[in-house]
């Protein structure tokens, strides 16, 4: 069975399936009931599921997180929508030092399935706090896990599999991509694991990395020079932990690589793939791997957001600056 | 579930409420019916000059054309978004007129019309919600701080400048020039924020002269106030040790009683007071919602019969205190700021890219400033290309 | 500062707490009084069987002695630190009694007596404090989730596990085997924290079965109650909409008759309560605390008087309920259980090294195994050596 | 002027100072008054600066941090402390949303000349959550600057130095230290200014980073091979801004250079400096640089922290992995 859909309405789906395949799977945030949700992806599932499985929150992240560690306790799989990436950090406490944390300080005794899920990323002409990306900080966080999908087929199936995850799952879903390009989503397919990168375009000159919004960007950016440079994008998935598996191999041939994101560099995912590929292919490098992202400032106002975030040219001059080596 | 069939925990909202819970309880102060006639309040009744009651008609016939004119101006695609206050002028109009210059407040992303009351000009908001900046204005020179988008954080920043005219012994001196206090604004959805309620808590540790005041709009996006409160939310304060007003925040003339006295009574050094003025938000929560998903067009019908604005005209005119010639020249006076605002917005230019390296710091970092010289240098690669 | 020439900001508290308030106020529910004597109130009256009395004496001296044998045992260096429970023995023994089985408690890290109530081994309790582990034992074999050390997290919980109970339809179904609630305890300090209030709001939003439980021992560290909120503490949860009761904590009888009503409020459906359970801290904050840097020995002084487990020993004793024979037999087990933990304390392992790499997450993620395998290979190269 | 002091008595003459320097420097906190703080560092400030100057808070982080952002508007410099590190968390939203922004969004307009001290990293046998190392997570949020002391002397200045700074610091104190050896002030010395890293033991075969704790185990290791290798250490003091010159200079000499850190390795300050490291001595590299930390677990009991801290030979054997490439 496949069906053409968008990112939000596979991300629709998958959640409708997990909530048929398990009745302790709930949903819980600010507005995701009968409104759907800010982006509608919650649509139709309280009506069809009811309130007491798709829950409108007190406008409350701590309390939402934090009743969600609860009712994991009591055997549920929440399943939280922070409404904008900004708006997770009342939650943060709750994250860090609860969700991730209480199956190590219980030995192993108390699970916590809950998935956060985070529409993360600009580019949709927002005001501040709502275009965001806070990944590194919850992948520094041992405890839980940070994935990030890129297109729908991997949204229907990777919010099913974090679901489906006994551990916390920090779930980022590339909110500018939400009503983009729709993809054929095979509902019969077989996916592949959770926490696994993906070659998503051979090449054998350096490297790209990327996740999220990002992919779409790095993928035309490899379209862009084709012919003359023969570019390997790699959808990372998942960041917490890394597959470095593909990663590895990929620079070994290639010898160059450039990180991507969307989040500031400093201190970003950026800085920790660069630390362990030069760990790992130290002898295959021929340039250092560099790295591009936003710029370390806030997030800008919206006019200018798109000079701030990385585009396929500033990938592009990244690129070519790993040749300069 | 077993025990309630429908699928609601929460307790009958009626019996909590009340029946006239719809029209604000019996607790509500008002001075103004909505029907424009002058009613009388035990505690905060109060005497308004002509002027005065003309003043709070043109700001809100001001207010709402900013709003208006604003909302075009985002389906025209000049603003990137738009978050309307139609319906809660009074709430914004008759507090912000109450406060003194020296008062400090700390709006969320809604408070047009207690910016007009402060003196900003109307195109510094449009320059946030068009995307050229994210609040262009100088808190220090209208003491009104910047719009703030995290929900209750705001109010945290009220309580704590509070306490600094606390420290600067700015509070019951008795001298009215001196005296101060700020105002925290923030929604019936916000109430329910861990800040806000910190907020309270440090408010009455310290007796700090801030005046929180909730526009209870009914919704939070598309939440209504009963998913917050069980009860009415100037209660809340009760539980906190400091008084709590429900006011008609469609009437004009109550809100800026009561916030006149909760004010006077923060700067005197009597500490913090809770309002909700209670009111409706009559458009969608911003431009880009669209809440006939949520919402029945019978309750916006019902509240429209309780407009701030036509009440005060009502009265205005049945009192003889405005007539066509004044009604005209706001009209005029509107339409030119319309005008204003139209032609104002398109001079609102983009920043420079490279303008996001100003103020991160008080002085540029060398790193930060290498990353910016690099930037300026691949913008440079691409002029030469043309 | 002109306006109050001490500093002080808060208002006066004798004025608005009335002078009863140190011992606890007018509204105090107490059904022993700290003489011994039984009084009587009308709304949590309850009778008590001779059994059950002297269960929760009984109760009260072994948790005692747990608390004071570990108290020793950090002194000897066997704990890396203790928190002292002593004066508050009475809050937990009443309220930990009243839950049922299918109840579920939510501790802070000082509620060894409602451990004890739970079936827990005390020795658990040492293993945390000792430091070799952060809580070993299985909540769900107790329903006593794990002791919470961020100030106010576990009201979250509480009101979370409450929904679940809610939509596992074991609210108000009228069978006592299956109807449940949860109690989240909590200090006067905790109250403050945005969690605890936002947990008041999800409850009464939800009308979860919950009962929060604050033991209100007069000190957050250093900080004094009064620090925290200027009314008595009970009287926050009329802010939310539902009752709120301030008990005398170191009377076990009226704690139990409290807990047990509002615990059976919430298991039939309807909703939250809040107790203050009004105690007094007799120890310090920890064993790495100085109390006489902040506090008078005399408050500590008048607070002996009300002892709470003296109360009920003089009860007991004069209505002929124990004789010499019950409490010669009770410091035999109380002696005995004290040498459990000397004994079992040095058995409390350290955990290996390599097993801080279990239970990170569900299975081992292949980077963290190679980073454990690292290790193993590093931590045996060093073996290798000897 | 010199005096013997400990790090927790020089930070308590810092706070001293700036206090009799500048009357709108504010301590808020919990226990910061009458107790002094729970390791003393406020002591005695409030009996002599009083109530209003030394400030007991309700027990909320974020109302401590929300606070101080309007008092600092109204003109205070609130000099806030976070009992202990695992605390900070409930506050973080204030920190990162409001605190680290609100100069950027009012164009420069509104400063926030807030002090965020936070008694930071582990070894004191203490329960859960009073020994982590939360560094990463603000040095990767523009607008904050962040600090990090290692002796009394830096202690002294650098606490006033943060005091005075118009952006907001967040300061770490290594609580390990407060009470340990003395050393001796020189309060009438001029301080390097603040956001400057040090080299304080010179030697030319490997360079060591450290800062906070760890500094006092990189000095024991590099005396521990003296004779055999010589290893230069250097203090870097400041983590944003990093001061990379002192750094690059040493890796360029050395060829090798290893990090260290408490906080766990994954996107930790060592991920940063190694991307950084790489991107600017690439030719100079004799062995990818590596990294010493907190494994990637929760702090454990503490019972076994000194094993999951990195020590002194795990140092050195990062050291000598360096030599094997
Ligand atoms: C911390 C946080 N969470 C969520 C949001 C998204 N959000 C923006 S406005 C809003 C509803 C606010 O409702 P209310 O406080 O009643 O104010 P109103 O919009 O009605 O004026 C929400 C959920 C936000 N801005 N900040
Ligand atoms: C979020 C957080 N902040 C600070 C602390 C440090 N701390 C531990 S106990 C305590 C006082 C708690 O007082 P209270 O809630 O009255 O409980 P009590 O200790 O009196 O039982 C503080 C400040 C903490 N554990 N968590
Ligand atoms: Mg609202
Ligand atoms: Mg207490």
């Amino acid at each position: 069975m496949t069906e053409k859909m968008t990112l939000a309405k596979a991300l629709n789906a998958g959640l409708r399936q997990a909530m048929e395949d398990d009745p302790k799977v709930l949903l819980m945030g600010e507005d995701v009931g009968k409104l759907g949700g800010v982006f509608r992806i919650t649509d139709g599932l309280q009506k069809d599921f009811g309130e007491d499985r798709v829950i409108d929150s007190p406008l409350a992240e701590s309390g939402i997180v934090g009743t969600a560690v609860g009712l994991a306790m009591r055997g549920y799989r929440p399943v939280v929508e922070i409404q904008f990436d900004g708006f997770v950090y009342p939650a943060y406490d709750q994250i860090v030092s609860q969700v991730a944390k209480i199956r190590f300080r219980t030995q192993g005794r108390v699970a916590m399935p809950i998935v956060i899920r985070i529409p993360f990323g600009g580019g949709i002409g927002a005001v501040e706090h709502h275009s965001e990306s806070p990944e590194a900080q919850f992948a520094h966080t041992p405890g839980l896990k940070v994935v990030a999908c890129s297109n729908p087929v991997d949204g229907y199936w990777m919010i099913q599999q974090a679901i489906a995850s006994d551990d916390p799952v920090i779930f980022l879903e590339p909110k500018r991509q939400y009503h983009g390009a729709k993809s054929e989503v095979d509902t019969s397919a077989t996916p592949e694991p959770l926490h696994t990168s993906r070659v998503v375009r051979a090449g054998s000159d350096v490297t790209l990395l990327a996740y999220g919004p990002m992919v779409r960007t790095c993928l035309s950016a490899a379209e862009a020079v084709e012919g003359e440079r023969s570019v390997e994008v790699i959808d990372l998935r998942t960041l917490s932990p890394l597959d470095m598996g593909p990663v590895v191999e990929s620079v070994r041939r290639t010898g160059r690589a450039v990180v991507t994101h969307e989040a500031q560099v400093n201190l970003g995912m950026g800085a920790e793939l660069a630390a362990r590929i030069t760990e790992q292919c130290f002898y295959s490098l021929e340039a250092p791997v560099l790295r591009v992202g936003g710029f370390d400032t806030p997030y800008p106002a919206s006019r200018i957001e798109e000079e701030w975030l990385p585009d396929l040219d500033r990938v592009l001059d990244a690129v070519d600056r790993t040749f300069d080596f | 579930m077993t025990h309630v069939p429908d699928g609601e925990f929460g307790p009958d909202l009626a019996e909590v409420f009340g029946p006239q819970q719809s029209d604000g309880g019996p607790e509500l102060v008002q001075l103004l019916t909505p029907e424009g006639e002058r009613t009388h309040h035990a505690e905060f009744d109060m005497d308004f000059s002509a002027e005065q009651l003309r003043g709070f008609y043109r700001d809100m016939v001001l207010t709402r054309r900013i709003d208006t004119e604003s909302t075009a101006l985002q389906r025209h695609g000049e603003l990137g978004i738009w978050a309307q206050l139609l319906g809660q002028e009074a709430a914004q109009i008759g507090s912000g007129r109450a406060l003194r210059p020296q008062d400090f407040a700390f709006p969320t992303y809604r408070e047009h019309g207690v910016a007009w009351c402060r003196g900003l000009d109307p195109l510094k908001l449009l320059g946030l919600f068009r995307g050229v900046d994210q609040s262009s204005w100088d808190p220090a020179e209208t003491n009104f701080a910047p719009y703030t988008i995290i929900i209750g954080a705001q109010a945290l920043h009220a309580t704590g400048y509070a306490m600094g005219i606390q420290r600067d012994g700015a509070v019951g001196t008795g001298d009215p020039e001196r005296d101060a206090a700020t105002i925290g604004y923030f929604g019936d959805g916000a109430s329910s924020q861990g800040d806000v309620n910190e907020a309270f808590i440090f408010a009455a540790s310290y007796n700090a002269p801030v005046v929180f005041f909730c526009q209870n709009n009914q919704w939070a996006i598309s939440e209504p106030f009963e998913r917050q409160s069980r009860i009415p939310l100037y209660q809340r304060a009760l539980g906190f040790g400091f008084p709590g007003v429900r006011v008609d925040g469609n009437d004009v003339m109550a809100t800026y009683a009561v916030t006149q006295a909760a004010l006077q009574r923060a700067r005197e050094g009597s500490g913090p007071t809770l309002i909700e003025a209670y009111t409706y938000r009559m458009g969608a929560h911003t431009t880009t919602d669209d809440p006939t998903r949520y919402r029945l067009s019978d309750d916006v019908e019902n509240w429209k019969l309780k407009d701030p604005i036509a009440r005060v005209e009502a009265y205005l005119r049945r009192n003889g205190l405005i007539d066509e010639q004044f009604t005209d020249a706001l009209t005029v006076e509107a339409d030119q700021l319309g005008e204003r605002l139209r032609a104002g917005v398109k001079e609102l230019a983009d920043p420079s890219p490279l303008s996001v390296f100003d103020h991160v710091y008080a002085e540029l970092p060398p790193e930060l400033a290498e990353q910016r010289d690099g930037y300026a240098e691949y913008l440079a690669s691409f002029e030469g290309a043309h």
